[in-house]
């Protein structure tokens, strides 16, 4: 009860709802109702942690050992001296991915700030390519490195799909890193890349939601984030209360998930196997 | 700043509460909007943007071409490609307008778009895609290993369905399939016990085995099931897989969902660059 | 045979065997075909989505021929419109069944601001739908996968886990140890991406469980991946092997023979002036910009 | 040198053979057994046979939706179980209706229908088969299905108006169907009908995806959103052996057979050398 904006917000909008319904809810679309109710509560758990959060309250996040070896492979670049190639994946500032790659970016460069370890990050589009620089500048600035930046660390190749991968395989081939990290969304264009990675024994660490995708980075790369793993990665990295306070809600709504799964099991066993109860599926069953 | 970042973070929130709570209301004109306009007008934006991306692209080859760029010659052919596509779809039907109207040629037979769709277009992008037949046959060469437990699951599932779904699954025995396990089981007991001895008294030991079995039952190629490859192949696929891939379609679906939320609260603002 | 179907033929085996060359190394057949591409599909998707979206559904709504009254101020510009195409708008308005719905002037509106963003000074423009655009998918989507994603496939794992009228073990058909399975296995998934608390202990066991499932599942998307790749080269081979044939004047074989010819030749010329060939052909001689 | 060192060398080698050579196998492998065929039998899977007893078991002059979803970049993997299905309903005396989600769709339903309706079984447009066409909107156009289909497709795709087209009679809406079939590479494709055509109605369907696409509809298979699927050209195959009227997945299973079989073998060598190297750097 520590949030009373929070729950004085809520409780309006029940009595309000409430007195809504009692006045016969009028264009109410009532077969929908169990549909609004998920909704509404699970905005409200999200919204909560995000506030908390933000107030100051600390979660705990488990550790994920693919981020841990971003550090360790930042190491590695520097005691062989060569640089490290970072991928924000082939799509635009559209895609959720893309974005959340650009948010690792930004923490890998204050690595390689920290570290002195060159850094390259080709990209596919022009858009990405501000982004990524303004993170990378931002990076090296924080890290009090602004000399060590440049803008040609983020260059932009082409649009193409496979003309890109063509000039990623290239610079791979060339200048040899000691480390690949594939963070965004991939097409096809992953398996190219992570072969290429593998043949020049860097290592490689991957991340994307891309389903079709993730078979190949799992098999052919040293770490892979998988789906939720990559986007909880930007909280784990920046510790941005808001950020973290967004996984621990998304948690929560996890838990709720698996518990309704859990009882609704339980009553449809309970209801087939002695008929006590109710059809719990059709409740779920939303026209 | 007002019209670059107040409007759009307005819209967003407008636009996507009418469009999430419309589900909810029982009005025709938002039913309608929320059913059909909705997605339409997003089709229509969404066309708009491929023009603009064509624009871009040509601007890009244009660029090339006059300033001499390396490979200006093959942003010609682009540009070439482009114009043809171009003429093909706005200015040269190919047929009478009783076989096909303007609009209704880019969907008929014998006009010249659909030349070019069948022998121009949908060649290349096939092949372009069949490419990958080579890069998947190569990385499976050099790339796909088994460096823990996670990855082996991962290829043997993955061999499991595709040897299995082939006709060639079909013929290969069950049998065949358990002397195989056999002599994995006694690589790894090898690699565990680093005894010849007692690899050899497994090996044969587990060989003879399944020899009797196979004698008593008279070698049934599809018996026992959990050894013939397309009924392993259609559990897997069936269960342990829609399994794991109901959780990922649940992760997927909470994570869309959160950050529709956040982006209709207006917490989430990086769509406008910030 | 018509000769059109024969020149389609030849151009389409040349661009086929064109970007096929690529396997051997990036080489100007490839280069040829692959611009061609990229701007054949930039003009294909444009007209595609002009005469599909925009003639039909946007200018067919703001001027449908159902309500054609050439004295009102919409059917005077587009009767002004019409003077420079008829083809587009035809005369007496668009007859797609439409009723005329002028709202559909906010995507027009939109549209335009994003083809303006075009010019630097005007770039914010494009916002405005980007934001449109993300609002409707924000919303729509919400809903749409929280009810088939989450609900509906709550309610295909909320089964009757103890139902005796099923075998207890079955492979390939329905069985309370299938039945088990499922339920297990999409749980102990889903807690494999539980962040906020240590996987030690049970949570520890149950997303290890977990994750083995998400790599069978992945192994199976691995499968299928590999078998589409390869059902697609097939349909490739197949056509080449019908453009080899005498009704096209074995198109394939002369494309063949011309382009691997081509190549052989410049390998051999290459060698002669002592350049060794690349080994691995994909780093050689890309282009960067 | 010992003689495992020697076999280890060898498989070192061909562990590092240049990547053409492996091109230059998928090539061979899958060409020589479309030019000569093996001929291995194909047993359809359980998946399949669902589609198959789905349709078989729909009465006589049943109204059937083929919803077709794909471009030329998907066609080997779902052309042929367009043209498999459409054999199936003719050859049944069902009245099929074609809709098409995708603007390259109605290429392929051209296509199909001219290869299998006309060339085949000589049927009449407009009373046994009919071409509604593409209609812009994703799943605004599935949506609209279900509601009300004469106000979305007032004309076919020939511009006929459908009121003149005799087994447009008594359609109004997506419930008027018995059956729903799409063949499907994406989105728009079978996860719209699911969501918003056969859940909400429960007019049984089933679908065709590519490879690539199995999995994510996969779970609707199994809670019984939908009747079977016939997964990638295999599918196809299959489906080709149930009607028993061979095509062009049939023809291509040896190749793809073989290919499999090379890729796993492929994988196999590729972590044997990886082993190799692996015990050797431990070693040193």
């Amino acid at each position: 009860m520590k949030d009373r904006n929070f729950w004085f917000v809520i409780a309006s909008i029940t009595v309000v709802f409430l007195v809504y319904w009692l006045l016969g809810h009028p264009y109410f679309v009532t077969e929908r109702f169990v549909m609004l109710f998920s909704i509404v509560t699970l905005s409200a758990t999200l919204l909560y942690y995000i506030r908390a959060a933000e107030r100051g309250e600390e979660f705990y996040l488990r550790p994920i050992p693919a981020l841990k070896a971003v550090e360790e492979a930042v190491g590695r670049s520097t005691e062989m001296g060569r640089p490290i190639l970072y991928v924000p994946g082939i799509q635009d500032m559209d895609q959720v991915e893309t974005v959340a790659g650009v948010v690792v970016l930004g923490h890998v460069a204050k690595m390689t700030a920290r570290y002195e370890t060159s850094l390259n990050v080709p990209v596919s589009r022009s858009i990405v390519m501000k982004a990524a620089r303004e993170s990378c500048r931002e990076a090296y600035m924080v890290e009090g490195r602004p000399d060590m930046f440049n803008e040609d660390m983020v260059h932009y190749l082409t649009d193409d799909q496979f003309a890109y991968a063509a000039g990623v395989n290239g610079i791979m081939l060339r200048e040899k890193p000691a480390a690949c990290m594939y963070m965004g969304k991939f097409y096809a264009e992953s398996l190219i890349l992570a072969e290429t990675g593998n043949s020049i024994g860097a290592i490689q660490i991957a991340g994307t939601a891309s389903q079709a995708q993730i078979p190949f980075f799992v098999t052919a790369c040293d770490y892979t984030l998988i789906g939720e793993e990559f986007f909880a990665a930007s909280a784990y990295l920046s510790q941005k209360p808001e950020l973290i306070g967004g996984v621990k809600g998304q948690d929560m709504i996890k838990l709720v998930v698996i518990s309704v799964i859990v009882i609704s099991a339980i009553i449809m066993t309970v209801y087939e196997s002695t008929g006590i109860g109710f059809n719990i599926i059709k409740y779920l069953t939303i026209r | 700043m007002f019209w670059k970042r107040q409007i759009p973070i307005f819209i967003v929130t407008l636009i996507g509460s009418i469009t999430l709570f419309g589900w909810f209301i029982d009005q025709p004109n938002v039913k309608e909007f929320v059913g059909d306009d909705a997605t339409q007008w997003f089709d229509v934006l969404a066309s708009f943007a491929i023009i603009l991306g064509a624009l871009n692209l040509i601007k890009l080859q244009l660029q090339k071409v006059l300033y001499q760029k390396p490979g200006w010659q093959y942003s010609i052919i682009a540009v070439f490609g482009f114009i043809f596509a171009i003429i093909a779809g706005f200015f040269v039907k190919g047929v009478d307008d009783s076989v096909a109207q303007w609009g209704a040629h880019v969907t008929s037979d014998g006009t010249l778009f659909k030349w070019m769709f069948d022998y121009v277009f949908s060649p290349m992008s096939a092949t372009m895609f069949s490419l990958l037949a080579f890069f998947v046959a190569s990385a499976s060469y050099r790339a796909f290993r088994i460096r823990n437990f996670e990855a082996t699951l991962l290829l043997v599932s993955g061999i499991i369905i595709m040897v299995g779904r082939v006709p060639i699954g079909g013929i290969i025995s069950s049998w065949f399939i358990m002397y195989l396990i056999i002599l994995c089981l006694g690589i790894y007991v090898n690699s565990l016990k680093q005894d010849m001895k007692i690899t050899f008294v497994f090996v044969a030991v587990g060989i003879s085995l399944v020899t009797i079995g196979g004698v008593i039952t008279g070698w049934p190629i599809d018996q026992p099931g959990i050894f013939y490859l397309p009924s392993i192949q259609e559990w897997i696929y069936f269960y342990p897989n829609v399994a794991g891939a109901r959780a990922i379609m649940i992760g997927i679906g909470l994570g869309i969902f959160a950050t529709s939320i956040r982006y209709i609260l207006g917490i989430e603002r990086s769509y406008i660059g910030e | 045979m018509e000769f059109s179907t024969i020149l389609g033929a030849w151009v389409a085996a040349f661009l086929t065997i064109g970007i096929f060359s690529y396997l051997y190394k990036d080489n100007p057949f490839y280069k040829a075909a692959e611009h061609l591409f990229v701007g054949v599909s930039a003009g294909y998707l444009l007209s595609l989505g002009f005469w599909t979206q925009l003639q039909p559904n946007l200018f067919g709504r703001l001027f449908p021929a159902k309500h054609y009254d050439p004295d009102t101020i919409t059917y005077t510009i587009y009767n002004v419109l019409s003077f420079f195409s008829s083809s587009i708008f035809p005369e007496g308005g668009i007859d797609k069944g439409h009723d005329q719905h002028l709202t559909y002037l906010i995507p027009l509106a939109l549209g335009v601001m994003m083809l303006l963003s075009l010019i630097p000074r005007f770039s914010w423009m494009a916002r405005w739908g980007i934001a449109y655009v993300v609002g409707m998918a924000a919303g729509l989507k919400a809903y749409g996968y929280l009810n088939s994603n989450v609900l509906g496939q709550i309610k295909g794992t909320a089964v009757n886990l103890l139902d005796f009228s099923l075998p207890v073990f079955s492979l390939s058909s329905p069985s309370i140890f299938n039945n088990i399975i499922i339920f297990v296995g999409t749980i102990c998934g889903l807690l494999y991406f539980y962040f906020s608390k240590e996987h030690k202990g049970l949570l520890g066991k149950a997303s290890k469980i977990g994750i083995y499932f998400l790599m069978i599942s992945f192994g199976a998307s691995f499968g299928f991946a590999v078998m589409g790749r390869i059902s697609l080269l097939i349909g490739r081979f197949t056509d080449l092997i019908k453009y080899s044939g005498s009704e096209y004047n074995y198109a394939t074989f002369w494309v063949l023979f011309i382009i691997v010819g081509a190549l052989g030749y410049a390998a051999y010329k290459e060698e002669d002036r002592g350049v060794i060939a690349p080994i691995d052909n994909l780093g050689s001689s890309t282009e960067e910009e | 040198m010992s003689k495992l060192d020697k076999i280890e060398n060898i498989f070192l080698k061909i562990g590092s053979v240049d990547r053409r050579w492996i091109f230059i196998v998928i090539a061979v492998v899958v060409i020589i057994p479309l030019l000569v065929p093996i001929g291995l039998p194909i047993r359809a899977t359980d998946t399949s046979k669902s589609v198959y007893d789905a349709i078989e078991a729909l009465p006589k002059g049943s109204n059937v939706l083929l919803s077709i979803e794909y471009s030329p970049s998907t066609k080997p993997e779902n052309h042929p179980m367009t043209i498999s299905i459409m054999r199936h309903l003719f050859r049944n005396d069902q009245k099929v209706y074609v809709t098409c989600l995708w603007p390259d769709g109605q290429f392929m339903a051209q296509d199909a229908l001219k290869q299998v309706a006309e060339g085949e079984f000589n049927k009449t447009y407009g009373e046994d088969y009919v071409l509604l066409g593409y209609r812009p909107g994703g799943e605004a156009v599935v949506k609209g299905i279900v509601s009300n289909i004469r106000k979305l497709f007032s004309v076919d795709a020939k511009q006929t108006k459908v009121d003149d087209i005799p087994m447009m009679d008594g359609i109004t809406n997506f419930k008027d169907f018995d059956f729903l079939f799409s063949a499907s590479a994406g989105y728009p494709g079978t996860i719209e009908w699911v969501q918003y055509a056969a859940d909400p109605t429960g007019v049984p369907m089933s679908s065709g995806v590519t490879s690539i696409q199995v999995n994510e509809v996969m779970p609707y298979v199994q809670s019984g959103q939908m009747v079977g699927v016939l997964a990638g050209m295999p599918g196809a195959a299959e489906y080709e052996s149930l009607i028993n009227q061979k095509g062009s997945a049939t023809s291509g299973m040896d190749a793809q057979s073989v290919a499999h079989l090379v890729i796993v073998l492929f994988i196999v060598l590729g972590n044997i050398s990886f082993f190799i190297e692996r015990k050797r750097s431990r070693k040193y």
